[in-house]
């Protein structure tokens, strides 16, 4: 068991990938001997040598279709695109290449890859480089999408990330890049598709992804010992595969769902989650779901404003402690 | 173009010459293939029998036929939308292509993909891609791993004229270049992009080759409608590509003698153009070479009965042959086969 | 009146702003010289000459560029991308740049924009030609997003999106190109975010958008003549900005909510809209929203197998009668 | 560089000459303006007033200060992340500037946009773009509009080397060069991408100039360190543009002496590559210029004193200035002024 930062734990999980299987290549921009921009990609480089890790140019449309083509005939590529709001410029690839041709080939293509990408504000970089766009991805049939919340979660997720024959998009949080958390020795493999009670409680459920998660949980703290309310909190990790089992299992317990979406509002992807409790657990409810999220805006830079845009721990809390009529 | 081709004839003096007589009845045969499948392929548009879209190469088979005639088993192809020649030239079952256009279920892709998405990966062809751009990154990618991994296979995207205005086209030259990756881009330059000249759209006259020189790379114009032309620049391309000597960008000048896609008549077109290019016809052409070279008249016939033949008995087969099933709707989504997105 | 087609119509609502106001000018692939791949720009060319209907090469991101440039400094660009699915390859501009550049810059820079698409599938054209991506645009914050079901819909929201101070994206669906319906002599004016009732019902509200217009409303008819089930069903129309007045007020009368969205499943704007009944009028539902959508899948090319994917009448019907228990 | 800069100074033989002394000074006390300021801002960052990231300019203050002095009113800028000194080049009040970059009220946005997004309309800076190659085709449109409207105002679009190999650069040049739009292209080259060197992520030795021709455009590689030579290099694009004879590609060989972003030490830097370009220090050379013409050491030194105290006092109007206050927070993000995206 070690202390590891979120940082480290990409790294780790990357390098435990590549051990592993001579397959697995890394690429992307300033991502090898300059160790990356998040440095979080510090010291492969010189483990695994120029031609298993590689920069390339500014060409984002290149490193997905590059990926592609190699997964596509025999290497388990992971690809860096560096922000997350940069899948704009090579979204074709996401929405259109990745995710479709399996199906359009009647499964003769097989497309094992990985693109990890830097997600998420809070790090007062402004309205082109903070976005959360998880939902970009999880509304595109063919893709997988994770988004790990630890760095335990990080390490065990990417290699279940590597390991899968699907591409599977891996949305690593950059305000969490500094935090730290436990981690055990050795090899950590985990699953995707499985969704982590992180916290158990009775009265509410709280789903939450990535940076939200911690806000959830200090908002259930904040819930208990203010106000006397027991919420339970699910961190989802994988929006796809998505693990209905568990959340609408939380539901049946607790009668009362709460989404903290560091996204904007609309067709986030909480919508998607209480629209299948809404269906399938409607009578489960005792009160109306509620989505907490950042509003509709686009993200500003500065730091007293993002602040507010963002879900808070207190926001979070009122809001639930409100609904719950306490 | 005239003084290409000249040239090749010129040093083109027997059977013996460094293409032979059995490459060339091969080259024609795919040429005829092509052209006799697409023909099929629009007949029966006509009776309603083929469905969607579809966009042919009839007028454009030489290039088809000279680049995989010089591939070897194991290279790659990338196509497009117009893929089905490239698709028919490795080798593909007429029945297969012919299938897939019908959407049948013995189709290459039993209906999923369609004409535009034609993908054989037995016979190396990668995959035709609908998106304008989208498989020249992917063709690198393909290349890459032939690099990682030793191999001596060759990666070949065909694209068209218009595509080299399109982000994707730059980033992948670039790329393909600075990582010496043994990728043969071949632009099949028919003068339009859709309906619209592609001078009217483009700075400079040879869309592909006037750019090779942005990404290191020589300027390659050629006749595209002289197959053996073709088959040599294709051949010293691969050559380059497997002995570590990186990418190719060649420029083929070609026609297409029916409209852009199905539904379209291509009035736009100058008069008098067709009737150049059909004068050009890269069939035609060929079966004169082949006589030049020797080869009789009888030999030719029966390469021509036979092809037709095969498209016929395909024909037949696609027609007698049930749509796909229910059952695949949702299948191969995932690679666990299914479509399942929650437990 | 006129009976008119909806290609027409999308002819005659650009003829009809660009007549208004020099400043409004057109440009995209094919469109001028050759009248559109779709024929739903013929005769624009001829009418307002070169200079204003522009065919530009096969440069979906300096389409996009080049119009924002322009609306920024003075002129109304109508921008068309050919088929939506091509919306991946110039995606940095609807989601990064003509969405955001008027709140970064807080209010300084306008962007009177449309981009009009052709969206959707039931024409073959497999899976890379055929999707329905409203939510790939509502779910950015900063655009409007409308999605007209008939030819008058088309003339009176594009005049609408056209006057617009705001980007618009402007969903044509590819498969009522060739449909007909009656449209008024004279200039239509439309206004975006109303939805409308075209069928009123007391039973249960079904929300629609685009084909999926008339295919709710022989849904409705089916469900009333053979099972005696009265369906109000709404128009959508624009997802952005979101009549949601119209929509609860429906729920609030007929307390049973069903969604048909052409898009796969994952965070559509069925989606978004259940979830928002859901919590806004949650004691008003007598039973679960649902949500009838084109399975979680890209859509297949075959005849046969993309009418099995996409939300038919009988699939809608049945799906309603089902949970309504009758 | 040392040839063409040699050139240069043969041609200017007098304060008289195309330039003269005004706009000289004016060039000087702009570059001056852009080290001061960006100077200032890295103190800030240190002292933790500064938030977020920042790019600064340093080293590169003739490129910014040469294509803005020979601009007129009307005159479009489009700046990337790396847009402070574009924008104060143009006449911004430096604490409109460091007011943004510091997240406060009085900033240029109001600590909406932050450092990456500097926009002033009112000074033509018609915004900074922080997708690597977005602005590119978006200066397009803004010159189409001037070509449309018969208006005779430039638009220009600065970036980097590295952002040569993007999509959007290609499309963008092809675009203008086929519209022949009133638009000049300005690469900075400062010999690296983000902390990687460009000559290891391009196939060709200048990213810009060597691609020109690709647009049908003369290959243009000037000395960035020296003012005069951009700005008269800026004065003939800008006629061309304004004569209506289509865009420009400019490469400009410059330097940043700091690291790409506040958060890089730029130790991947070779040794004494560093030192080699302070020895070609725009102010510095500029300064001696100014000095070969005549113009008296008090001058340049008022100048200085002037710039400098200029900068305290916005540094300390900044620091005395609020945060945005909280109901900014939701505004403009449609044109009525709010958020509302529903009734
Ligand atoms: C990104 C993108 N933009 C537009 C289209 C629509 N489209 C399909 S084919 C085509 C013309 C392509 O021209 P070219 O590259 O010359 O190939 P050709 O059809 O002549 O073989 C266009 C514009 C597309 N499929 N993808
Ligand atoms: C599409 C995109 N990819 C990557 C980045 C991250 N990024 C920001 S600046 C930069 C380097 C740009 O290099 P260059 O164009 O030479 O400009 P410079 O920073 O040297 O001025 C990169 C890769 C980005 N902002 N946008
Ligand atoms: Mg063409
Ligand atoms: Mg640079």
């Amino acid at each position: 068991m070690a202390e590891l930062t979120y940082r480290d734990a990409v790294i780790r999980g990357i390098a435990q990938e590549m051990t592993r299987d001579p397959d697995v290549v890394f690429l992307g921009e300033d991502v090898g001997k300059p160790g990356g921009v998040f440095k979080a990609t510090v010291g492969l480089y010189e483990q695994f040598g120029p031609v298993r890790v590689r920069d390339t140019p500014i060409s984002e449309q290149a490193i997905l279709g590059a990926a592609m083509g190699a997964a596509m005939t025999g290497l388990k590529p992971i690809a860096e695109i560096m922000f997350s709001d940069f899948i704009a410029v090579c979204f074709d690839y996401i929405a259109n290449e990745f995710a479709k041709t399996r199906y359009m080939t009647n499964g003769q293509v097989k497309i094992p890859l990985v693109v990890r990408t830097g997600n998420g504000g809070g790090v007062r970089f402004g309205a082109q480089h903070s976005q959360s766009v998880e939902n970009w991805c999880m509304m595109i049939p063919g893709l997988k999408v994770v988004a790990p919340s630890s760095p335990r979660d990080v390490i065990g997720l990417m290699a279940a990330a590597v390991r899968d024959p699907n591409p599977v998009i891996f949305f690593e949080h950059k305000a969490l890049y500094p935090t730290k958390g436990d981690v055990p020795d050795g090899e950590i493999v985990d699953t995707l598709g499985s969704a982590k009670i992180v916290r158990p409680g009775k009265d509410a459920t709280i789903l939450a992804l990535a940076l939200m998660v911690p806000r959830a949980l200090a908002a259930a703290d904040k819930l208990k010992s203010e106000h006397g309310i027991d919420c339970e909190v699910v961190d989802v990790r994988s929006l796809v595969p998505l693990d209905t089992q568990t959340i609408l299992g939380s539901v049946a317990r607790t009668h009362r769902l709460f989404t903290v979406e560091e996204n904007p509002r609309l067709c986030g992807w909480g919508a998607e989650l209480v629209s299948i409790v809404a269906d399938e657990a409607f009578y489960d409810l005792d009160g109306p779901p509620v989505r907490i999220t950042t509003p509709h805006i686009p993200l500003p830079a500065s730091d007293a404003l993002e602040d507010m845009a963002l879900p808070s721990v207190e926001r979070i809390a009122e809001r639930v402690r409100r609904s719950l009529g306490a | 173009m005239a003084k290409i081709e000249d040239r090749t004839l010129a040093s083109n003096t027997g059977g013996n010459d460094d293409i032979g007589e059995e490459k060339r009845l091969s080259m024609y045969r795919t040429q005829v293939v092509i052209r006799e499948a697409e023909q099929r392929a629009f007949d029966l548009f006509l009776q309603n029998l083929v469905k969607g879209t579809s966009h042919l190469s009839i007028g454009q088979e030489a290039v088809a036929a000279g680049f995989a005639t010089a591939m070897r088993p194991g290279d790659l192809s990338f196509c497009t939308y117009r893929g089905h020649a490239h698709t028919l030239a490795r080798g593909v079952p007429i029945a297969k292509v012919l299938g897939e256009l019908m959407q049948r279920d013995i189709g290459l892709m039993r209906g999923k993909g369609g004409s535009m998405h034609l993908t054989s990966v037995d016979h190396g062809v990668m995959g035709s891609y609908a998106i304008v751009g989208a498989h020249l990154p992917i063709a690198c990618g393909a290349a890459w791993r032939a690099q990682y991994k030793g191999r001596k296979d060759v990666s070949v995207c065909f694209f068209g004229d218009g595509t080299t205005n399109i982000g994707a086209f730059h980033e992948a030259l670039n790329f393909a270049a600075v990582w010496k990756l043994p990728v043969v881009f071949v632009c099949e330059n028919n003068l339009y992009m859709e309906y619209t000249p592609i001078g009217d759209v483009t700075a400079v006259p040879h869309p592909a080759a006037d750019r090779a020189a942005s990404y290191g790379l020589p300027r390659t114009v050629i006749d595209g409608n002289d197959a053996d032309v073709v088959y040599r620049t294709a051949m010293s391309a691969y050559d380059k590509a497997r002995a570590g000597g990186g990418p190719s960008l060649i420029e083929c000048l070609t026609y297409r003698h029916s409209g852009h896609s199905r539904a379209d008549p291509a009035k736009y077109r100058p008069e008098g153009e067709l009737e150049k290019w059909k004068g050009r016809d890269p069939i035609r052409l060929y079966r004169e070479r082949l006589k030049q070279f020797g080869i009789g008249e009888d030999v030719i016939v029966r390469i021509e009965t036979d092809v037709k033949r095969r498209v016929d008995e395909a024909t037949e087969q696609c027609k007698a042959a049930p749509p796909p099933p229910a059952d695949i709707l949702t299948t191969d989504v995932y690679a666990d086969g299914g479509f399942a997105w929650r437990n």
